[in-house]
């Protein structure tokens, strides 16, 4: 069924954009998907997905409405469990575990990746609160080390200097974007090795978004980074590989310049061409 | 008056500051008790329960209000230490209490004139036998008018107020006016006497009876009849001239509590010797004092 | 944790046990001295009669409908007028004061209801209806309803505010008046949340006892009249708690055959309410 | 083919306006009505017993004497049933909230329990008197205590609780929990963090309107037996004690009519409680609402 | 305020793509909109509005999340009343009438009006009530008449032939593009001059999406129709003239060719390139 599911790494160097710096060696996968199928009761949402994802590069999941673009996000931290009629059948390796093993605590998975969301969705606590949620649930309770955690990840998410000087105010009071930010930094917080964004820019302005995209390079040297976006001149702008979901498949995966120029097949054409969705 | 039987504690005063005063001479005791019973003896339970907590105020007493036989329902299931009454216990009851191993003892504490009333533009019904009384309560299977019972009487349906069904209160009126038949189906019952006074108040046709305390708290709103030419007032009902509708009211006493409870001594001799004047501070009627020098007599030889 | 917490929400069903167990056992003796049939057929309640009590639930049954009906009467129409006033011309301001008020309203305990209809209603009522007695099925009727009104406009409101504000736009965006989207969108599309208002009014006013206690009268009759004494099954309840049923005579436990009928009688209000919300639910 | 015709419309138009204000003010008089209601309630209330309404009032116990007459004892009753009421039913209230709207799986047992609670809330209050007679005052010998009349309206208000607890933590965005859920919090981290910190508002606001029923509720009392003459305090839980619509009920059924200005001032008492419960409600609610 | 508000008939003509089948006459316009400034509360939504909108084609806006598109689409038929806070200063003369002027009865003005949702929004009745509904509010009770208009409006949605058997089914029992077409079917029955539409076709699926578009086209015979829509791609598929919001502001009016090959302003640029949004 899987089109043309590109997972060669040595075939996807050479196909690596030439604007972008890439390192010479093999990439290492985190991820590894294998044969996985989603139901949603009776509904069929991903079928038969093959797809590998590459440590430190940023991997877009483009594709119309509907598709299963969030779904498969969400089952690489298994939130998709979230709703009680999920079934799934197949494997997702992480770091070479099967993550759908009922085995694997999710609270271990979750906590190695993170995840940033379609709406902004801070706590309504203060800045620092939200950000020292997740050491605390680790159980670290010493306030220096939380105010070190906090200024480091306020700083990874490129918005420590906005709000350095409020950190005890409501996250509430901030706009969209910081918004946006203060949830990269909350889980950057809890040092993931993986970050799962879904349309994390949709619901922002064109200066937010430019910051969030800048931040997603900028983290991609030390995350692995996935994201689901619905605008193609962001997944051609920032990501090194793209996957085009349609009806719960893979059309077609391979490296971003090859999907938005030269696209093996005609469904990924129409769509990045805007024939439809 | 009462004065033979009283000590420092209890004189004939219901002033509160008097209570005060001599409360001082007292050893203060504390302690609990509780009573429940019948509505018509309340007032007089209040008023004692009122003076008495001045003098002992850290006897916690309460007095629950359900009636003659709702107390004797808590009385016999051993939940309260004595219990109001409007009318002298039942065999049935005395059985139960026996059963269960509870002995009492009767106390007479005042008498109620049970008053017959009617609406203040009734011109006709001033006077009423007792047998006209009974035929116009009882029940005759169909709708009743006042001129059924004598033609001069307006020809208009009677409008019936009667307290709740068992009331001791009831009680009385049906056995000793009814002789124990039914009466009439179409009486407006209620526990609450109130109801009772607006309602007579409110018809032109209605005729109600309830305790004399009532009446004399509304008196301007209603008139009260007659019976046999004997109209209620203290007088008449303690020297016993306003027959058959002048009645005891009684309080009784678990024994086991006084013997056990030294607070529940004290605090009957204090109703005993208080509860004359309190009674007619409320509108009711003392009793005669050989009475309450029984009383007496039954509580010491209790103790 | 989890089990911690199953047993707190366990608690609501221990109550309905005990409940039911306090009401059967009581229950049963009753029909082991009165006859079932003469119990549910009987148009006569007459339990204090000395020569020959008679246990026949229909007056009171009649005499709580009676009530019932003239309280829906007055709360299902302004009920839901106030609601489509609040949830479709209101400004948030004027329901931001309306709607606490109301929430007041349905606060005021029911005993200052019913002192309410007796000093207040029930003499107005003279006024107007000659014949009126001060104890009647009018009086208690219109007060009951008074006090479910706030319930029935809040609930309906309720419903009314979660049709989607799409909907609207889509009529309004058709030319319609705001009458039109009420009467022929919102309230049909908010149906089965107002008949489900209407039936937690109908079973809170057959429950309901303070208003009729005070105001309705003692008189069990099995006939139409409205402005006539009248009693229900609750207050004959309260009549024999503050009377005394001697302990273990026949009257103690019609009390509790009268509570196991009225608590039938939620049941079933219920089961209904059910049964609407399933029949009637429109999707969107 | 043209159905609608211009003047067709525009003649309509007019009456469909005038149709439109006619029946807003019909809608805007129903809505008044209640309000008029409540004033005149008030008024009725206030000018009955506003003469009774004094210091005294509140500092005395009750007496044979209209003018002595005081609400002391059940004023300080009905706030000990509070004591009880608010605590028993909040606790096991938003218990059965959580676990029912976080933990419990759909099961027939779930909707077994989700239809019991929503048919014990339509049970007459007076059932309830009886329930709490048979079980708390005489089976568990409580007798006519604060424990056992605060037991008794704690499960006449559990329902209502349950109810708006249950909405309160339903109507907190599934955004949050996904949050938390995402940085690998447990579900019980994320209840006690996040959900109920957010639902807390609307739990209080329920909360507090049951807790006002409560303290209104006089039917179940008069079928418990509480007393009413009383000249003490409640001392403890196992303590006798009286409540205000108790009270108010037994000077309503006095033969001297200025107990009926004595049981007015007593309601003016109640209701003036009751609406500073409801004010507190909804500064709370007020307070909290923009929070997301 | 407003940059390059190029509103002349004349030119506009010229422009025209040759694909599409242009009248040589000078197209007359319905709504002509004049220094439109709108407010929600302190927000100041749109500025300087200068806008004419022709007669019997279809008019796209385009423009970044927020920029004002569906505020001004709503303003068009004073659905933005409806939010309490709204304030206008300005003019929309529809047909030579001052829409804005409280005397003109918005019911009368909807009735002419007519508009589509983003989201399908069919009322919870059946097929046939809900393409009945606008008609009977203006006093049409004759069954004969009423199936009469049924069948043209739904025949005029293209959705005749998929629904004429089920017409008393509710309309929720339709799929999303279905749906989205009853709308348009009740929107025709009462008549309207002109129809808006907001972002029609975002909540479709590509098939439904295209039959919509079709729709659109064939639409513009009869009626004036404007669209907003996100997609550019689609704005160029199928509209006359295409409107540039930015911020509240009108940056570039013009053909729809002329738009998206060559447009005047720098931003227009950047946008239809997909540099941002
Ligand atoms: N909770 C759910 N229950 C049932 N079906 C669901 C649920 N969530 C999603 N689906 C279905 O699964 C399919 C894939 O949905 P998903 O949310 O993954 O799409 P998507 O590609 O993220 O779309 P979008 O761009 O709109 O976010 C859709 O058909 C959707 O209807
Ligand atoms: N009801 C409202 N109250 C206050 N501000 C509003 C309201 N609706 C819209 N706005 C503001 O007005 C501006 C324009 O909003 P509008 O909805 O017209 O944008 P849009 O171009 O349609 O965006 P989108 O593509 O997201 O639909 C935005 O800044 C928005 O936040
Ligand atoms: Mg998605
Ligand atoms: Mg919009
Ligand atoms: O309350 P009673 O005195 O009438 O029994």
């Amino acid at each position: 069924m899987v089109n043309n599911p590109i997972n060669n790494k040595f075939s996807q160097e050479d196909e690596q954009p030439n604007l972008k710096i890439v390192s010479n060696e093999a990439k290492k996968t985190v991820y590894q998907t294998q044969n996985l199928d989603l139901w949603y009761g009776d509904t069929h949402a991903l079928k038969g997905i093959q797809l590998d994802i590459n440590e430190n590069e940023v991997t877009a999941i483009i594709g119309p409405s509907g598709c299963g673009k969030s779904t498969y996000l969400k089952t690489l931290n298994r939130m998709v469990e979230l709703v009680p009629s999920v079934r799934t059948t197949g494997e997702i390796l992480y770091r070479e575990r099967n993550i759908l093993d009922k085995e694997y605590a999710v609270e271990e998975l979750r906590t190695k990746v993170g995840m940033v969301f379609q709406k902004p969705n801070p706590f309504p606590k203060s800045i620092y609160d939200n950000i020292a949620y997740g050491p605390r649930i680790h159980g670290i309770k010493n306030r220096r080390i939380l105010d070190e955690i906090v200024e480091k990840s306020l700083r990874g998410a490129a918005i420590w200097d906005e709000v350095k000087d409020r950190l005890h105010e409501n996250a509430y009071g901030l706009s969209g974007g910081q918004q946006q930010r203060i949830c990269i930094a909350r889980c950057l917080a809890i040092e993931p090795d993986v970050i799962l964004m879904d349309e994390p820019t949709s619901a922002l302005d064109p200066i937010s978004t430019l910051k969030v995209e800048e931040l997603v390079q900028e983290l991609k040297k030390n995350y692995s980074i996935i994201i689901v976006t619905h605008n193609m001149q962001q997944a051609a702008r920032i990501s090194d590989k793209t996957a085009f979901f349609l009806n719960g498949e893979v059309i077609e995966y391979a490296a971003t310049d090859k999907i938005f120029s030269n696209p093996s097949d005609k469904r990924t054409e129409d769509y990045v061409s805007g024939r439809f969705g | 008056g009462n004065d033979e039987k009283s000590n420092s504690s209890s004189n004939s005063s219901s002033s509160s500051a008097e209570s005060n005063a001599s409360a001082s001479d007292h050893e203060k005791l504390e302690g609990k008790l509780s009573g429940d019973g019948s509505s018509t003896v309340a007032p007089i339970m209040e008023a004692i329960v009122e003076e008495y907590s001045a003098e002992q105020p850290k006897v916690q007493v309460s007095v629950g209000v359900s009636g003659t036989g709702g107390g004797f329902e808590k009385f016999i299931n051993g939940e309260t230490d004595f219990s109001d009454a409007s009318r002298p216990i039942k065999d049935e009851e005395a059985a139960k209490l026996k059963e269960k191993g509870i002995d009492y003892t009767e106390m007479k504490i005042a008498y109620d004139g049970l008053s017959i009333v009617v609406n203040k533009e009734n011109t006709w019904l001033k006077d009423a036998t007792v047998k006209e009384l009974k035929e116009i309560w009882i029940e005759s299977g169909k709708d009743k008018k006042w001129s059924d019972i004598n033609s001069k009487w307006p020809n208009e349906k009677i409008v019936y107020y009667s307290p709740g069904t068992e009331s001791g209160t009831y009680d009385y009126f049906v056995n000793d006016i009814l002789e124990g038949k039914d009466i009439v189906k179409s009486a407006t019952l209620s526990e609450d006497d109130n109801v009772l006074v607006k309602g007579v108040e409110s018809d032109k046709n209605a005729i109600g009876y309830f305790g004399f305390a009532y009446y004399i708290a509304n008196k301007d709103k209603l008139s009260v009849v007659k019976v046999d030419g004997v109209e209620p007032t203290h007088d008449t009902i303690k020297s016993g001239e306003y027959t058959p509708l002048s009645r005891p009211l009684f309080v009784y006493v678990k024994n086991e509590a006084v013997k056990s409870n030294p607070v529940m001594y004290n605090f009957m001799k204090y109703a005993i010797d208080n509860a004359g004047d309190l009674a007619e501070s409320v509108g009711y009627v003392r009793s005669p004092d050989e009475d309450y020098s029984e009383d007496l007599t039954k509580l010491e030889a209790l103790k | 944790m989890p089990k911690l917490l199953f047993i707190t929400a366990l608690v609501s069903v221990l109550a309905t046990v005990g409940i039911v167990f306090t009401l059967i056992f009581e229950t049963v003796e009753f029909f082991r001295r009165v006859p079932f049939i003469d119990y549910i057929f009987g148009t006569e309640w007459m339990p204090f009669s000395g020569t020959n009590p008679t246990y026949g639930i229909l007056p009171l049954i009649v005499g709580t409908l009676k009530v019932t009906a003239i309280a829906m009467a007055v709360a299902v129409p302004l009920g839901l007028a106030a609601a489509i006033y609040l949830s479709e011309y209101a400004s948030e301001s004027v329901r931001k004061v309306i709607k606490p008020i109301l929430e007041v309203l349905a606060g005021v305990p029911t005993i200052v209801y019913g002192f309410f209809a007796l000093t207040f209603v029930t003499p107005l009522l003279q006024e107007i209806i000659p014949g009126l007695k001060i104890f009647n099925a009018l009086s208690p009727g219109i007060v009951v309803g008074i006090m479910i009104l706030p319930t029935i406009a809040s609930l309906s409101e309720d419903a009314m505010s979660s049709v989607p504000k799409s909907m609207r736009e889509g009529a309004l965006a058709l030319g319609s008046t705001k009458l039109e989207v009420a009467l022929k969108i919102v309230v049909p599309a908010a149906l089965s949340g107002i008949l489900a208002s209407a039936v937690l009014g109908i079973s809170r006013a057959i429950g309901e006892t303070m208003i009729v206690s005070l105001a309705g009268g003692a008189t069990p009759k099995f006939d139409g009249q409205v402005t006539d004494s009248i009693q229900t099954m609750t207050a004959y309840i309260v009549q024999v708690s503050t009377g005394d049923a001697g302990y273990g005579t026949t009257i103690y436990y019609s009390i509790y055959a009268v509570g196991f009928t009225l608590f039938i009688f939620t049941l079933l209000m219920n089961l209904i309410a059910g049964f609407i919300s399933k029949r009637f639910r429109e999707e969107y | 083919m043209n159905y609608l015709h211009e003047d067709r419309v525009k003649k309509r138009m007019a009456s469909r306006l005038i149709k439109n204000k006619l029946l807003k003010s019909f809608f805007l008089g129903a809505t008044l009505l209640s309000l008029v209601v409540l004033a005149i309630l008030m008024y009725r209330m206030i000018s009955q017993g506003h003469a009774y309404l004094n210091w005294d009032f509140l500092t005395n116990f009750s007496s044979r004497f209209p003018q002595n007459a005081g609400i002391k004892a059940a004023l300080i009753g009905s706030l000990w049933l509070l004591a009880v009421v608010a605590p028993v039913s909040l606790l096991f209230g938003v218990g059965a909230a959580v676990y029912l709207e976080e933990y419990a799986k759909k099961s027939k047992l779930t909707t077994f329990i989700q239809m019991n609670i929503s048919n014990l809330a339509g049970v007459p209050s007076i059932v309830f008197g009886l329930l709490g007679l048979t079980i708390f005052v005489r089976m568990l010998s409580l007798g006519k205590s604060v424990l056992a009349a605060g037991f008794t309206m704690s499960l006449l208000i559990l329902p209502v609780i349950i109810v708006a607890s249950q909405e309160a933590i339903r109507a907190v965005p599934k955004d949050l929990r996904e949050a938390s859920y995402g940085m690998g919090a447990t579900k019980w981290q994320t209840i006690v963090k996040i959900v109920l910190p957010s639902a807390i508002p609307g739990i209080l606001t329920g909360g507090i309107l049951a807790l006002s029923r409560a303290i209104g509720e006089t039917a179940p009392l008069v079928v418990l037996g509480i007393p009413v003459i009383i000249h003490f305090l409640p001392e403890g839980l196992l303590s006798e004690f009286t409540a205000l619509p108790m009270q108010i009920f037994d000077w309503a059924k006095r033969p001297q009519e200025e107990f009926q200005y004595v049981a007015a001032a007593g309601i003016l008492v109640l209701m003036i409680v009751l609406v500073i419960m409801n004010s507190v409600a909804i500064i709370i609610r007020n307070k909290f609402s923009k929070r997301y």
